[in-house]
């Protein structure tokens, strides 16, 4: 028994080191995506083993489910030009044909070596460090366990993370929406064609997979207040549904108002901010729950928590703000579903 | 052991990250060795607090490390956007200059 | 716990709630902005009259004592920081609107100087917020997510221009501070491994030299430099600063690299000190006087305004970081007070620098250093406060870099260290060349030049006026801020733990 | 026990399926060997759900065989799909 956890341990051990040398070394950007892809997976079995569900159902649903598609959204639009060869192996050292980032030659410059060194020694170093600290300390379990009937939920991780250090997770809300503003200051969103061409499969499959998505989203959010769940998770989950709507091309899409759009990703933190303003009303402590309250409006909070994330991860996949806001309209530009020339 | 295998994985992961995020010159690639730097050092503050003996468990890092996961999409996200719209300004660059060169070309 | 208590949280809530409201209410964004930045200012000095009369405040977040919950604290280095992004943030809050008004009455490019201003706001909102954030915070993990709130929020400052070369210093410059974060976490990570705690008073008191503590530091130490842009690690701020906006290279600049070296003062003198060996202080000061030579030589050949004050940026960044072994040896309070003279200082005398560029560069429609003789007769203002700003780079009585370098210099000498001595000397020589090289086209007369339309630009002159006269006058009214930093002394030796409700 | 066995096997099958993503040829394989890589992912999380009496790794698979549709209909409309038409933006 020991031994075989020992050995799956190890091989997973192996199998993520190997993959990551792999996704950062392969000449290919699409295989390096496809092995990340792999990578979070796997990543999500090694937090299983460390006994640490939450973490894994994050990386299922945020660090895999959806960084993975955002990396191959952006590498069709950054390989345009490379598009052509791609259907096929290419020859050589497809990477970075006709993009602006040229393949270096791969010879070892003296810089590159003197960099290989370095890393090396601070691998070597960091090693023997983790090696020579004595055995773990107890941390913070014991003060987390004693407080625990106090915060309004049964899960640990929850109540950590929108309880006892809540303040962290404010400002985490607010750099997601940091995020989303920042997105939707660089550029516009992609137009879609002007006769999207989904196929009848794609379009049967979206009208089944959007409600069952929806659902698990709901479920997982409710759950974090008793088990693995969260708002975090679940609003992964959610946006799961709405980056579906934004594969498949819809029509209305391209004509989405501004203004519900930045209502829903201020929802969460606005009622987190209130949130706070209310502790200080009614508690004199920023941030503090009153003790028979607290259950109910920590749901409250994962609930529209879940909804802004949900909407700030699409918005992520999107890939820049609404075409209608701030008077661009989207087919008023250029023909051809081509959108009006940014800068 | 299980808890200095992981950790141990944990900081090689960090540091091929680093590595690629140094050296490597395409943008996509730099972004990925960041989100395994990150998992890395995810993976190295989870082993760290596990204690397989007794099977307890601090929920304080698993916090730091869903905190760390929504920060680390939240940034690549943005990493992405960013070099998306360089490339369109470079295609952008560069279909003005054939124009120009055309129009120069239609001149003579 | 009182209500009164409560004014802590102001200068991180007052900008938050403003960002979320302009980015929602966008036609009424600049004055919720402007309310914020009042607000936090009230608050701030709310704080430091009850800094005065109480001392030191603890304030647990949540009513969640340390070591569980977080815990924000005021001492005397951080409401000199307080103090001085409040009142920047008021400066630079007017500037900016000055600045967008101007461009979009005549816009280069229908449509796109609103779309700038419009985003702007929430951004500069979030940025505050993230640096009085990382101010008050009492948590090595808080200070990580304020970390990354003013790292993005300061790249997607950078990239707002739009331009080519923008956004190629932004990518870079979200890489880079990217970097600079992971590592300062995995040095959190090797802090909690060793001490099983994140608060700062909690480790204060547990600093005892153990195995992972130097590996810690060294990542934590290496990731903000990185982020502060100390020399060698340097290469990426001159253009993102130079690249961006007037009002946003004036943040970055002026507010945001001094965000994570307040981080690393805090850590190198409040925490750490006695776990760490005197060499490291030695090669921080090496690093120091790298910067301050090499930075200082690079300034001298930029033709560009903006270059150029994004390069002595990183000259001037280097006496923050030569302070660490004057600071070590002496054993005084004398150049860590200095430390933050210089940091503000440079921070007030660096905005209005930029303001001021970003003023000519709007009304002469370029900033190269050779074409821009003759300004004064057209902004007199302007360049009045370029050159105000100036004499504190240079060091010059009464300004704050006056006070600054001559407490280090007074130090240096008291501890006979000659070398560091000699450094700052050449440091002023240095910045007086390149001061006066712009000083003196600004000022000169030529016989015909084209002129430049001068337009209505209150708001975009008297701002930079301002912080330029408070920087030339920081250094008269130094007593203000030692007794400050004095007050926080006596409690730096007998800071107790927790102090919740 | 008999978990654990069942785990490392479906492991060692996950790294097996790699060489399709090694050698390709083509995009449509090494996206299909990922798919598969999922399953294969699934599988071992729910027998360590019952080996490890972790039920809410159940929840973990759920949502993984959920989004594993993403990745693989992104790829489809966003790199295969436009693969076929005309290309001049």
């Amino acid at each position: 028994m020991k031994m075989l956890l020992t050995g799956f341990d190890l091989l997973l051990a192996l199998t993520l080191l190997w993959l990551a040398w792999q996704l950062l070394r392969s000449t290919d950007i699409f295989k390096a995506i496809i092995f990340f892809i792999c990578f979070g997976l796997l990543m999500s079995l090694a937090w299983v083993r460390m006994h640490a569900p939450d973490v894994a159902l994050a990386e299922a649903a945020i660090g895999t489910g959806l960084t993975g598609p955002l990396f191959l959204a952006a590498l069709r639009r950054i390989e345009r030009k490379a598009g052509k060869n791609m259907m096929s192996e290419p020859a050589g050292n497809g990477e970075e044909t006709g993009s602006r980032w040229k393949a270096r030659n791969r010879e070892m410059s003296p810089l590159l070596w003197t960099v290989t060194a370095l890393t090396c020694c601070l691998a070597g170093l960091l090693i023997w460090t983790v090696l020579i600290i004595p055995r773990p300390l107890p941390g913070l379990a014991d003060q987390v366990a004693g407080s625990l009937a106090e915060s309004g939920v049964n899960n640990p991780v929850t109540a950590v993370l929108l309880n006892f250090r809540g303040y962290d997770t404010l400002l985490e809300v607010m750099v997601l929406l940091l995020g989303a503003i920042t997105v939707w200051s660089i550029t516009h969103a992609p137009f879609p064609p002007r006769v999207p061409d989904t196929s009848p499969v794609q379009k049967a499959a979206v009208r089944l997979l959007l409600p069952l998505i929806c659902l698990i989203g709901g479920y997982l959010v409710w759950q974090g207040a008793y088990q693995t769940g969260g708002a975090f998770q679940g609003g992964a989950v959610l946006s799961a549904a709405l980056v579906l709507l934004l594969i498949s091309d819809f029509l209305w899409l391209p004509g989405m108002r501004s203004l519900p759009l930045r209502l829903g990703l201020t929802l969460g933190p606005l009622v987190f901010v209130l949130l706070a303003g209310f502790g200080i009303l009614v508690e004199k402590t920023l941030l503090r729950l009153p003790v028979e309250y607290a259950g109910p409006l920590l749901l409250f909070l994962e609930a529209a928590c879940g909804l802004s994330i949900g909407l700030t991860l699409a918005a992520f996949f999107a890939g820049g703000r609404p075409a209608s806001d701030l008077r661009e309209t989207p087919y008023s530009g250029e023909a051809k579903g081509k959108g009006p020339a940014e800068s | 052991m299980t808890t200095i295998l992981y950790s141990v994985t944990g900081l090689l992961l960090f540091v091929f990250g680093l590595f690629a995020l140094i050296v490597c010159p395409h943008p996509l690639r730099k972004i990925l060795g960041g989100n395994v730097m990150s998992a890395g050092i995810f993976l190295f503050l989870v082993a760290a607090s596990y204690r397989a003996d007794t099977g307890e468990i601090d929920a304080v890092p698993q916090a730091m490390v869903l905190t760390g996961i929504v920060v680390s999409v939240c940034i690549t996200a943005v990493a992405l956007v960013l070099s998306t719209r360089l490339q369109q300004a470079a295609d952008q660059g560069a279909r003005r200059r054939r124009k120009r060169r055309r129009e120069e070309d239609a001149g003579e | 716990m009182a209500f009164a208590d409560s004014w802590i949280v102001v200068p991180v809530f007052a900008p938050l709630t403003a960002a979320l409201l302009a980015f929602l209410v966008r036609r009424a964004s600049f004055f919720i902005s402007l309310a914020a930045a009042c607000l936090s200012l009230l608050a701030v000095a709310v704080l430091v009259n009850r800094f005065l009369v109480n001392g030191p405040a603890a304030y647990a977040v949540g009513g969640w004592d340390p070591p569980l919950g977080i815990c924000l604290r005021t001492d005397g280095p951080a409401l000199i920081m307080l103090v001085l992004t409040a009142v920047a943030g008021v400066g630079i809050s007017l500037y900016a609107k000055g600045y967008f008004t101007l461009r979009i009455e005549r816009p280069s490019r229908v449509g796109r100087p609103e779309r700038q201003e419009r985003f702007f706001w929430p951004l500069w909102m979030l940025q505050l917020t993230g640096l009085n954030g990382l101010y008050l915070s009492g948590d090595i993990f808080n200070l990580y997510v304020t970390l990354e709130v003013i790292g993005v929020s300061a790249a997607a400052l950078a990239a707002l221009s739009g331009k080519s070369a923008s956004l190629i210093a932004a990518l870079r410059y979200l890489l880079v501070s990217l970097l600079g974060s992971m590592s300062y976490l995995l040095g959190v990570v090797f802090v909690y491994k060793t001490y099983g705690v994140l608060d700062l008073g909690l480790l204060q008191a547990a600093a005892a030299p153990a195995p992972g503590v130097i590996a810690a530091m060294a990542l934590m130490s290496v990731g903000l430099l990185l982020k502060t842009a100390i020399f060698p690690m340097h290469f990426w701020l001159p253009p993102a600063h130079a690249n961006a906006l007037a009002p946003v290279s004036a943040i970055l600049s002026g507010l945001v690299v001094k965000g994570s070296f307040f981080l690393l003062f805090r850590l190198w003198f409040d925490i750490f000190s006695p776990v760490l060996p005197a060499a490291a202080f030695n090669l921080m000061g090496s690093l120091g006087a790298g910067a301050i030579i090499w930075g200082g030589v690079q300034v001298l050949r930029q033709q560009r305004l903006k270059l150029l004050i994004a390069y002595s940026t990183v000259s001037q960044l280097g006496y923050l970081v030569i302070a660490f072994p004057l600071a070590f040896a002496g054993g005084s309070s004398q150049a860590w007070s200095a430390v933050l003279f210089m940091a503000s200082g440079h921070a007030c005398a660096k905005i209005a620098m930029f303001m001021s560029a970003g003023t000519i560069m709007l009304h002469a429609g370029h900033d190269r250093i050779r074409d821009l003789a003759g300004i004064r007769a057209y902004l007199p203002v302007t360049a009045f406060a370029y050159a105000a700003a100036g004499v504190n780079l240079i060091g010059l009585p009464p300004s704050g870099g006056f006070i600054a370098k001559w407490m280090l210099l007074i130090t240096a000498l008291a501890g006979h260290q000659w070398l560091w001595a000699v450094v700052l000397l050449a440091g002023s020589f240095l910045a007086t060349a390149y001061v006066f090289r712009v000083v003196a086209q600004l000022f000169v007369i030529p016989p015909d030049k084209p002129v430049i339309t001068r337009r209505r630009a209150g708001l975009l002159e008297w701002p930079a006026l301002i912080m330029a006269l408070l920087s030339l006058l920081l250094g008269l009214m130094a007593p203000y801020p030692l007794r400050l930093l004095e007050a926080g002394q006596i409690v730096r030796t007998a800071m107790t733990m927790g102090g919740g409700p | 026990m008999i978990h654990v066995a069942v785990a490392l096997f479906l492991l060692l099958t996950v790294v097996l399926g790699m060489i399709r993503i090694v050698y390709g040829p083509t995009v449509a394989d090494r996206m299909m060997a990922a798919q598969l890589f999922g399953t294969s992912g699934l599988a071992i999380l729910l027998v360590l759900a019952w080996g490890m009496d972790m039920p809410e790794l159940i929840d973990i698979a759920l949502t993984f065989s959920l989004l594993a549709t993403l990745a693989t209909m992104t790829f489809v409309r966003r790199v295969w799909y436009e693969e076929g038409k005309s290309d001049d933006s």
